[in-house]
């Protein structure tokens, strides 16, 4: 299972949205017009973006705090998006998530939590209810390898296994939770052997690969979808910034510089995929072009979010209850 | 005592006796025809009911879980968000910590977060435990925990028709809807309408005994001393008036205030700790909005802020009695 | 500000300032230093206090936890009964759910459940956001939940030297103590006590204010516009008592009894949701065991009964401001 | 690591104990005598005290709802237990705890819990302490096959396995989780697989040869003692009455009478060892002896029981705080 043309320049234009919203929030960030905490996809982006386009429109998707890019990964418009950072009643969710929960369900997101690991069993439910009703929609579950040692991680592979839901679980690795390493925190660094403890495959893929990731998934979604079960893929990647946005941590570095600024140069998935494109024979104006538009969609949603509305005041109890008492 | 299939054909608009946890697997039955999105999801509960439900429904729509409350929880949010509406029996209440996080996190909050793109139509379903010697870990009532929670309704009914007509509108509601079943009130008889459709709106208290002299609220399985001891109370001339909110978030407060109205004198009554509880609540709301009216002190009746001990000899007098309860109502008089 | 080494270098028995922050690292600091059976776990640590408890205490003493609450919480609790006397970190209080079956159904009945013999010396920190747009998964306030489980004290201080003198008790007492912190306290600057055997005992009231027209009781950070609504009230010539319960569980009844005997009137200021909240206890309480002393309603005063909004423009206006505050206490005079 | 003479007969004799002890309880049970939740530990009697025979004194020891046995297991007196059944302030846990939490600490039992899983932590916590404080202590923790799937047995066993704590993870598996089979709710019914997630060996024994289990636990503890780390034994059991004591399961059979009885007759573990023990040359009289004195010992045990008081009413408060504020 391969990306076609039009696929790859959407890999490119999307991985390339994350990006530019990602520096441009963190600038409106550093100007104060985003409260809250401000956690940054940049650098994840093929891990993203790859998993994302093997799914139809139609499927499902749940995220995590480091929320930005899955929704727009999944094809999410940016101006609700930038709106809702800003907390202003246009953002896709009135302003009453934020950073961190930046749920679009026009694109099939059910929903990103804050609580790191809190999202596999909803991802789960979502794939369960799929089976139940008897349509073919996959549910594909990002977490990063800190929520691997939740609870909730376990009993819900455990779960989709047993009844061999469409899920896809798929583990942003990007080798730290805060400040703390995989290896100082899981017993068995080897984050995909994990799966066979619930009598599912596990798979290590390169997540700067975006021709990886989206191969990877697409051939998981295609077993899932044909009832043969979920899949543990762990898409090894890098954050290029601090773990949010001013983080500032004090003692000894829990990563060196040298290895940033070696994943930066090396093993950044943007350059890599532009790279590769151009080797396939896609013409540097193609992508020009896609860039160009890409900075164009960034300054709209800017633009967009910036003369949306703060919520009124009186507001503030809407969305509570489908039903009041 | 009529069996199943009488209860059955009996015609609609007409009662029919059963038992408190008939009454529940009843109204389960009569959504889960009614709507072929309310599935049934907990530990064993293919046995669950005499597996009556097991049998009608089959494991497409009755699923036995593993022991894992957390995960289960959270898996029944997910599917409530997408299109189906879990009834989860979470079993004994002490139980319900290990999937509160879901529960609060996420069933509670979610629809706020997403500024209204998704419902999550659920029902969490657990009983309590006070008789039995079932000892600290199995005997829990923590329902004042989840009354401080926004974005959660809770019913607590206290007889068959009650918790038959609640337990629909629960599993009709839009939102998490938290049932606090009170073990002691299972084995309850009385009369119950056979309409599938008659529902009981989730909200309104019930006044279960109208009286003059004192106000008795009493919460979930609280109900049975409370009985007892108000037709001791009437025998001496005492006339009580016995509100049972029945759900316990939102409580009707107006229900209280207006039997206050006429009393002045107000006494709670509950099985739930001492502390920070359901009692608490209504007070402190009757304190504020309704204390020209009060004549005398509220007085609260409750467990201890003890933990339940196994031993039978300690178990008996820790919930309040007939006796409390009436002695707590003749020092207002 | 001082310099940590001028800190150190203090004599004892002499105060000196420093934020709220500050102290609680430092009371950490000596009760590391004074029994080595203390030791700090949560997750990132090493970091925490700017990563002063590492580098004093190094890895034996200071662990990061891999993100397993419910986990680690119960580690605490097993090493807590076996020799150690762990302070559990659980960071934000929105994830103390994830722990809340360990601390509920296993810190808080074991020494009960076995008649005694184990002891559970546990300390488990956490910190509540209610600024800076958080948003509901990171903004509970969570305390009111525990308030109904027997065998737990709770403490939130509200001031530098308090929370250096009762996280003291807490770490020296022989069973499980909570602590929430209010994270807009962290930066508040006082005089601390440098003596380290100077401690605050858990359950005793401080009278912040004292005042003779209404009894004013500010729960953790609450604190904040309750003293500048009395500044303000102050000037119009309104005499505001305040109450600080600092410890939650138990709660020092009798400080605000004597306050109302002298007042009449009380408020009641939190940032907990409103339903069954420290509010609702101390209210009815006093409608119980204080009702003949007031004079007039007790007003409470809380976050509504809504999840907190990430949006600045909702957040700004959700919890108790200084204006609330002072037309509360107008509207009793 | 064998059994010695005394150690073999001290298992029997711990066996016997177990059995008859449940057997009495049992009668006294349905005499209403006992209270409460009564889940029997026959037919479980290998598993429990194989493991147990293979610690020393001060190890240590946690539980489960099925908790009748492991003390027993580890060498508890027998008339504080029975006494605690019957809710006497003579019991081991002065009648505050019961049937499901029969925790006696001197023989260095930290708890067992009636949350299923809940003790998981609390034995990882056991052995944590044990490895700070450096004394060479080991901590057994039984749970069952039911609570493998709850977040806390993936939680610990990863902290275990990460610190390498000297602790003994002892999954009693008796095929069922009330009417739950592991085939119904584990993914990988193969539980020891599992292990391999957190890095550590896991290990599947015949859970009713008491020598078999011996020998696993007692050379997991030389490792864990040795500093080693932590190890799953999985040892396969079969529990001889119903789930609890009185329960009526409705509908289907979830097991097969014929399984029952096939197991009762063929896979006794105390007449398997009994054979044993008479093949190895020990006298038929000795066993007698043996068996004669058990009979003793839980006749005695009752009678303690019976005649120890009822708690007083006014002691309701008691054991409930080291420090009353
Ligand atoms: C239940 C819970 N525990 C702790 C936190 C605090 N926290 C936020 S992000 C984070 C690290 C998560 O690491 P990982 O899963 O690897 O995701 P990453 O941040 O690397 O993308 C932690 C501990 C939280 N939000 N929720
Ligand atoms: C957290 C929790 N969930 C559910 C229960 C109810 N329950 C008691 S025993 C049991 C089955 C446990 O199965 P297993 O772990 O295999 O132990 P076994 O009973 O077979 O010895 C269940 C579900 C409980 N006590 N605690
Ligand atoms: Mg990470
Ligand atoms: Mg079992």
């Amino acid at each position: 299972m391969q990306m076609n043309g039009d696929q790859q320049l959407e890999a490119y234009r999307r991985m390339l949205r994350i990006r530019r919203f990602e520096e441009e929030a963190m600038r409106q960030f550093s100007r104060n017009k985003i409260p809250g905490f401000f956690h940054s996809s940049v650098g994840q982006e093929a891990a993203i973006v790859g998993a994302c386009l093997a799914l139809r429109d139609d499927d499902a998707m749940t995220g995590t705090h480091r929320s930005h890019g899955h929704p727009i990964g999944k094809g999410a418009r940016l101006d609700a998006l930038m709106a809702e950072l800003m907390g202003k009643q246009g953002g896709i969710c009135k302003g009453r998530g934020g950073s961190m929960h930046f749920a679009d369900n026009s694109v099939g997101i059910i929903s990103e939590s804050g609580i790191v690991g809190g999202g596999i069993p909803l991802a789960t439910g979502c794939a369960f209810s799929a089976s139940v009703r008897g349509v073919d929609q996959v549910t594909l579950c990002f977490f990063g390898d800190g929520a691997v040692n939740e609870g909730t991680f376990h009993e819900s592979l455990n779960m989709a296994s047993l009844w061999k839901l469409p899920a896809i679980y798929l583990c942003e690795n990007n080798g730290y939770a805060i400040v703390t390493s995989v290896e100082q925190s899981h017993a068995q660094p080897d984050i995909a052997l994990r799966a066979a403890g619930y009598g599912m495959p596990g798979v290590t893929i390169d997540g700067q690969d975006v021709t990886a990731v989206f191969e990877a998934t697409a051939q998981a979604v295609a077993r899932a979808r044909a009832g043969e079960g979920p899949i543990l893929i762990v898409a090894n990647t890098y954050r290029f910034d601090e773990h949010n946005y001013g983080l500032l941590v004090p003692g000894q570095p829990y990563r060196s510089v040298a290895e940033i600024e070696a994943h930066k140069r090396d093993r950044d998935p943007i350059l890599l995929y532009r790279a590769v494109l151009l080797e396939e024979g896609v013409s540097e104006k193609t992508l020009r072009e896609i860039e160009e538009e890409v900075t164009e969609h960034i300054k709209k949603a800017v633009k967009f979010a910036l003369n949306s509305p703060m919520p009124e005041t009186e507001t503030f109890s809407d969305y509570m209850f489908n039903t009041p008492i | 005592m009529h069996t199943d299939a009488q209860k059955h054909a009996a015609p609609h608009g007409t009662d029919i006796q059963m038992t408190y946890v008939e009454a529940i697997v009843q109204a389960q039955i009569e959504e889960m025809d009614r709507d072929e999105r309310v599935i049934l999801m907990g530990e064993d509960v293919s046995i669950y009911g005499r597996g009556k439900l097991f049998e009608r429904f089959g494991k497409r729509r009755v699923w036995n879980m593993p022991i894992s409350e957390g995960g289960f929880t959270g898996l029944a949010i997910g599917a409530a968000i997408s299109g189906l509406r879990p009834i989860v029996d979470l079993s004994t209440a002490s139980f319900v910590y290990l999937a509160s996080d879901q529960i609060i996190n996420q069933a509670s909050k979610l629809r706020f977060m997403t500024g209204g793109q998704i419902d999550i139509p659920i029902v969490f379903r657990c009983f309590m435990y006070s008789a039995g010697s079932m000892a600290a870990q199995h005997a829990d009532r923590p329902y004042p925990l989840f009354m401080n929670v926004p974005g959660l309704k809770i019913i607590s009914p206290t007889s068959a028709a009650d918790i038959k007509g609640l337990m629909k509108s629960a599993i009709r509601d839009g939102d998490p809807v938290l049932v606090f079943e009170d073990a002691r009130l299972w084995s309850l008889e009385g009369d119950v309408p056979t309409d599938p459709d008659r529902v009981i709106p989730i909200g309104k208290a019930d006044v279960k005994r109208e009286g003059r002299d004192v106000t008795l609220v009493a919460i979930a399985g609280a109900i049975r001393p409370t009985i007892e001891a108000v037709d001791a109370l009437t025998e001496e001339g005492v006339s009580v008036e016995v509100i049972d909110p029945r759900t316990l978030k939102p409580l009707d407060h107006e229900a209280v205030k207006m039997s206050v109205a006429k009393t002045g004198r107000l006494v709670i009554v509950e099985n739930g700790h001492r502390v920070c509880n359901v009692g608490s609540e209504i007070a402190a709301v009757m304190a504020e909005e309704a204390f020209d009216l009060l004549r005398r002190p509220i007085l609260r009746l409750s467990a201890p802020d003890i933990h339940v001990p196994f031993s039978p000899a300690l178990e008996k007098g820790f919930f309040p009695t007939k006796d409390d309860i009436a002695a707590a109502v003749r020092r207002l008089l």
